[in-house]
């Protein structure tokens, strides 16, 4: 049985794809000409400004693509579904995000992307663009603490993202650029589960299998296996372990601040993701720490798959100040 | 077979992308099971991309173009972890074969160490780690030593096969290190890695291709 | 086989969803004391301001309480899932969003709705609180063009309120807001598609069933069967089922603005919204009609339904001033 | 039974409660095919809170305050289409019962005519309409038909049954032009209207609970 989608012949959908979202953003993304995987900010790059460039593969939208507008990212190439974009369009996004004061790369820790943008990175410093590299480790499900450097990026990209973009964007120097965001990358914790796969466009077949009264704990977002399978629990069992996990790593005192993200990672509707959020919001009243903003929705999603993540960044003034910096991209606003 | 032109270049990847392509649900499956389930689409993407970029390459174009053509056009069409290690290794083939007419035995044999040793120059897995270089790296093997052997250009061939074959069967038994399945553990255990099944596929192409001409 | 839901006891999961969505956005909305089923903006209500107050049966979001903000409604009375809300909860919304000049009740033209949200303005009426009633109608698939005040209220809504919510914080009279209520609806066209059921909490079943190769067109928001079924299409035969039936109504001439919202019923991911919007808005080039504005995403959606929905508003200049006004909402912000 | 007191409603309450427990799938999956399938959902949260309130009110209530502690409790928990029409029935039954201590045969038909009427008053629907009053229009006739016959209570109210239960499959053959199946033209023809089928069910139970009294 093939997976219900409405699309085209799945050959151009990446192309098709961006058609559609430069059609309906057209004030604040446009294709590089001659380049068309590379997506770049109209009010973004500047001379002095330090270039921001992240991407992934398609498929998590909002996440990359979305996420490129003025105060966020400077640009974005774009891959095929759930792959690294090849070398070519990063390389095209680095010299269109570049303003003279360095690049920088983001992206989720995954094999195939960090040999992509290590070779673009090759390419950019040849034109004398300086590029500095920032992986997003935050999905905790992913490898013990002691192996945080292999951990996967996933929906904590948004709040990573945000704050190097705020970073750039009032113009602070390649170096401290580099340091904020590997520190918002530091404070990020994200976990989540999956109650139903996704399915290529290609393929449109499910991507894995899930029995019918299971889920998946620690889910990628390209649906690779998580943690593990375990009979499916109520929202606030759920949350629990996803905020026992995090908590115990985050590690908050009496009177911190977090931002939250509670995601949906396609199919699961926002009635779902509040009940996650209420208890959330339990959670971290009983240990005292404040929110200081949530975030409820689509922000890094893996197709059609059903299941959520809960992200908390933990803020200190320096962070908080960046994460309340506005931005307008083409599928997100804030401040 | 005894010396492979540019045409028969030509011909052994068209061979690859037939093979891929009747290969590819099951490629794709098998990454399901342990990676993000697109394995045999980006596969299939790159080796369409090659054979257009080749139909449409100059019939005077050398081994080394050939190569540096595949390479270029498969690293554009599919980014991901196979677009790099599959990009690098060709490029690496046509560097192998620089300056040469034509593919013989002993050229051919150092091609797939070649593109091995890109392959693991680019991703920097060594063997044991559950990915393409548990069937690349003894494939590479195996057709060195069987050129030592003397072996005519087939024979090499098929002891890459062999052992390539041998490399992936053995990649069940694996935890993986480098790669999507590396965040499994355990539970990547019983499963044959998609990069060592595909690599036993391409290798099992360009053998049937170079019998046949 | 029961769906899979994150949800603890469906018995209280409006409670729990609204505990979520305070907790989310406590600088949009709160409950009104005594009454948490009747939901307020908290920098919305003021005198002399004519309130604008919408809701529906829950199960939609963002639609109805996620537009709850300054600039768009006041106050919002929230129902059971697909259930319109009882006249309790809307007469106390109407009350909070009072400001003396009147309120004005909008929601989709449903039978259950008209029946509670009249109840509830009889007794508005008793504390001397005038409230005007425009129905939305948007959906032009549930009933002939003969029978226009029949239709069906569905994602078009968005612009409906927003239109409204514009002309009501501009501090216009209430003859006028109404008559711009109803303008706004006059000029809003939309259609849908739906590739896979929906499910209830409460049940955790398929609402209907569609075969493996189907879709419905013409599909309710609530699984409420549409004008046919048949074998699912592309997305571009998909977009110009429903383009036809829209420009066909709304017979824009050359140079006519409109603005779009292809709208995701649930489950349907952006990539593939994006591609209908790639053909929307090569119809309306065709027809030499041009974009104002673009929204792409989850508006209106049927908890987790498969399918989506393409609105078109046509556009004057009237109408562009108010949907250009800004808002800040719990779910979505503009402006 | 000769005469209702205000407990037996209480009684009869409980028993629709149980009733529509026991049928709320059968329901849903009715509104399913022509409605957004929450019919039985609704019905049951409605009469749960019906009989929550019922529980928590004075021993010495009279009829009349239990049909309004049931109207209320029953609209307020439920809204959607089924809250106003039920709403308003049980507060037009507690109006016919108006300073009564209890419900004698008499009254008990009038309270069904009386319901059904509030019904139509709040909803507008006629008969053929495809709706819940296709099955109680018929059925508050029966009861008046059987009274003025002389029959007695039980017997009333098997007569509306009965006559609820043909009009419920009377449904069946009708385009809807009220409530939500009203868009669906033909295609709602051959399924029964859930709502009718509702009245059966409320008709069967207090029947039922009537004639255990
Ligand atoms: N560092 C690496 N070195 C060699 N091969 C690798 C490496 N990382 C991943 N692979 C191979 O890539 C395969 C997956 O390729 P593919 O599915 O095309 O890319 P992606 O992982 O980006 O989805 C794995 O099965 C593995 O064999
Ligand atoms: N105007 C009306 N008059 C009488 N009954 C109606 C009317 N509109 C709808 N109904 C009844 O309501 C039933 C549906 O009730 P329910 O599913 O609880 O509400 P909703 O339609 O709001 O989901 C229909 O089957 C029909 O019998
Ligand atoms: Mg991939
Ligand atoms: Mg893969
Ligand atoms: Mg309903
Ligand atoms: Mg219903």
């Amino acid at each position: 049985m093939k997976t219900k989608k409405l699309i085209n012949d799945p050959k151009v959908i990446i192309e098709e794809m961006l058609e559609g979202i430069v059609a309906a953003h057209p004030k604040h993304v446009r294709q590089v000409e001659g380049a068309p995987r590379a997506v770049v900010a109209l009010n973004g790059p500047r001379k002095g400004k330090v270039g921001l460039v992240i991407g992934g593969g398609s498929g998590h939208e909002p996440t990359f693509v979305g996420f490129v507008g003025k105060g966020l990212a400077d640009a974005c190439p774009i891959g095929n579904v759930f792959a690294s974009p090849p070398p070519d369009p990063i390389y095209e996004c680095a010299k269109a995000a570049s303003g003279g004061a360095g690049v920088l790369f983001m992206y989720g820790n995954y094999a195939g992307d960090v040999m992509n943008f290590d070779m673009a990175a090759e390419m950019a410093g040849m034109d004398e663009i300086e590029v500095r590299t920032v992986l997003t480790t935050d999905d905790i499900a992913s490898a013990p603490l002691d192996q945080k450097e292999k951990r996967r990026g996933v929906a904590g990209n948004f709040f990573i993202f945000k704050i190097a973009g705020a970073a750039c964007d009032t113009m602070k120097p390649l170096d401290e650029c580099e340091r904020l965001a590997r520190k918002a990358n530091a404070h990020t914790y994200t976990m989540g589960v999956c109650l139903s796969p996704c399915s290529l466009p290609q393929t449109q077949k499910y991507s894995f299998e899930l029995g019918p009264d299971e889920m998946e704990i620690g889910m990628g977002i390209h649906g690779e296996p998580g943690v593990a399978k375990g009979p499916i629990q109520t929202a606030d069992a759920v949350t629990d372990a996803i905020m026992d996990k995090i908590l115990g790593e985050m590690k908050p005192n009496k009177g911190d601040k977090v931002a939250v993200l509670v995601n949906s990672l396609g199919a699961t509707p926002l009635m779902e993701l509040y009940l996650l959020n209420r208890r959330v919001k339990q959670r971290l009243d009983q240990v005292g720490v404040s929110i200081h903003q949530t975030w409820v929705g689509n922000y890094c999603t893996s197709l059609e798959m059903a299941g959520a993540s809960i992200t908390l960044l933990h803020l200190d003034d320096e962070l908080t100040g960046l994460l309340d910096h506005p931005c307008d991209c083409a599928m997100f606003r804030a401040g | 077979m005894t010396e492979l032109t540019a045409a028969d270049l030509r011909t052994i990847f068209q061979a690859i992308g037939d093979a891929i392509e009747a290969d590819k649900s099951r490629l794709s499956e098998l990454d399901g099971v342990i990676g993000d389930a697109d394995h045999g689409v980006t596969m299939s993407i790159g080796f369409t991309a090659v054979n257009e970029a080749l139909a449409k390459l100059d019939a005077s174009a050398d081994p080394t173009t050939v190569f540096n053509t595949a390479a270029k056009s498969f690293l554009n069409a599919v980014g991901a972890s196979s677009g790099p290690l599959y990009g690098t290794a060709f490029m690496r083939a046509g560097a192998a074969v620089k300056g040469k007419p034509t593919v013989d035995r002993d050229a051919l044999a150092d091609c797939i160490q070649a593109m091995a040793k890109g392959m693991q120059d680019r991703g920097k897995a060594e063997r044991g780690e559950k990915t393409m270089m548990d069937a690349w790296l003894p494939a590479a093997d195996a057709a060195q030593e069987a050129k030592a052997r003397g072996d005519d250009a087939v024979a090499c061939l098929e002891a890459a096969v062999a052992a390539a074959e041998a490399g992936a069967e053995a990649t069940k038994a694996m935890l993986a290190t480098k790669g999507r399945a590396s965040r499994l553990g355990e539970r990547a255990i019983g499963h044959m890695d998609p990069g060592a099944a595909s690599a036993v596929t391409i290798l099992k192409a360009i053998t049937a291709a170079v019998r046949g001409l």
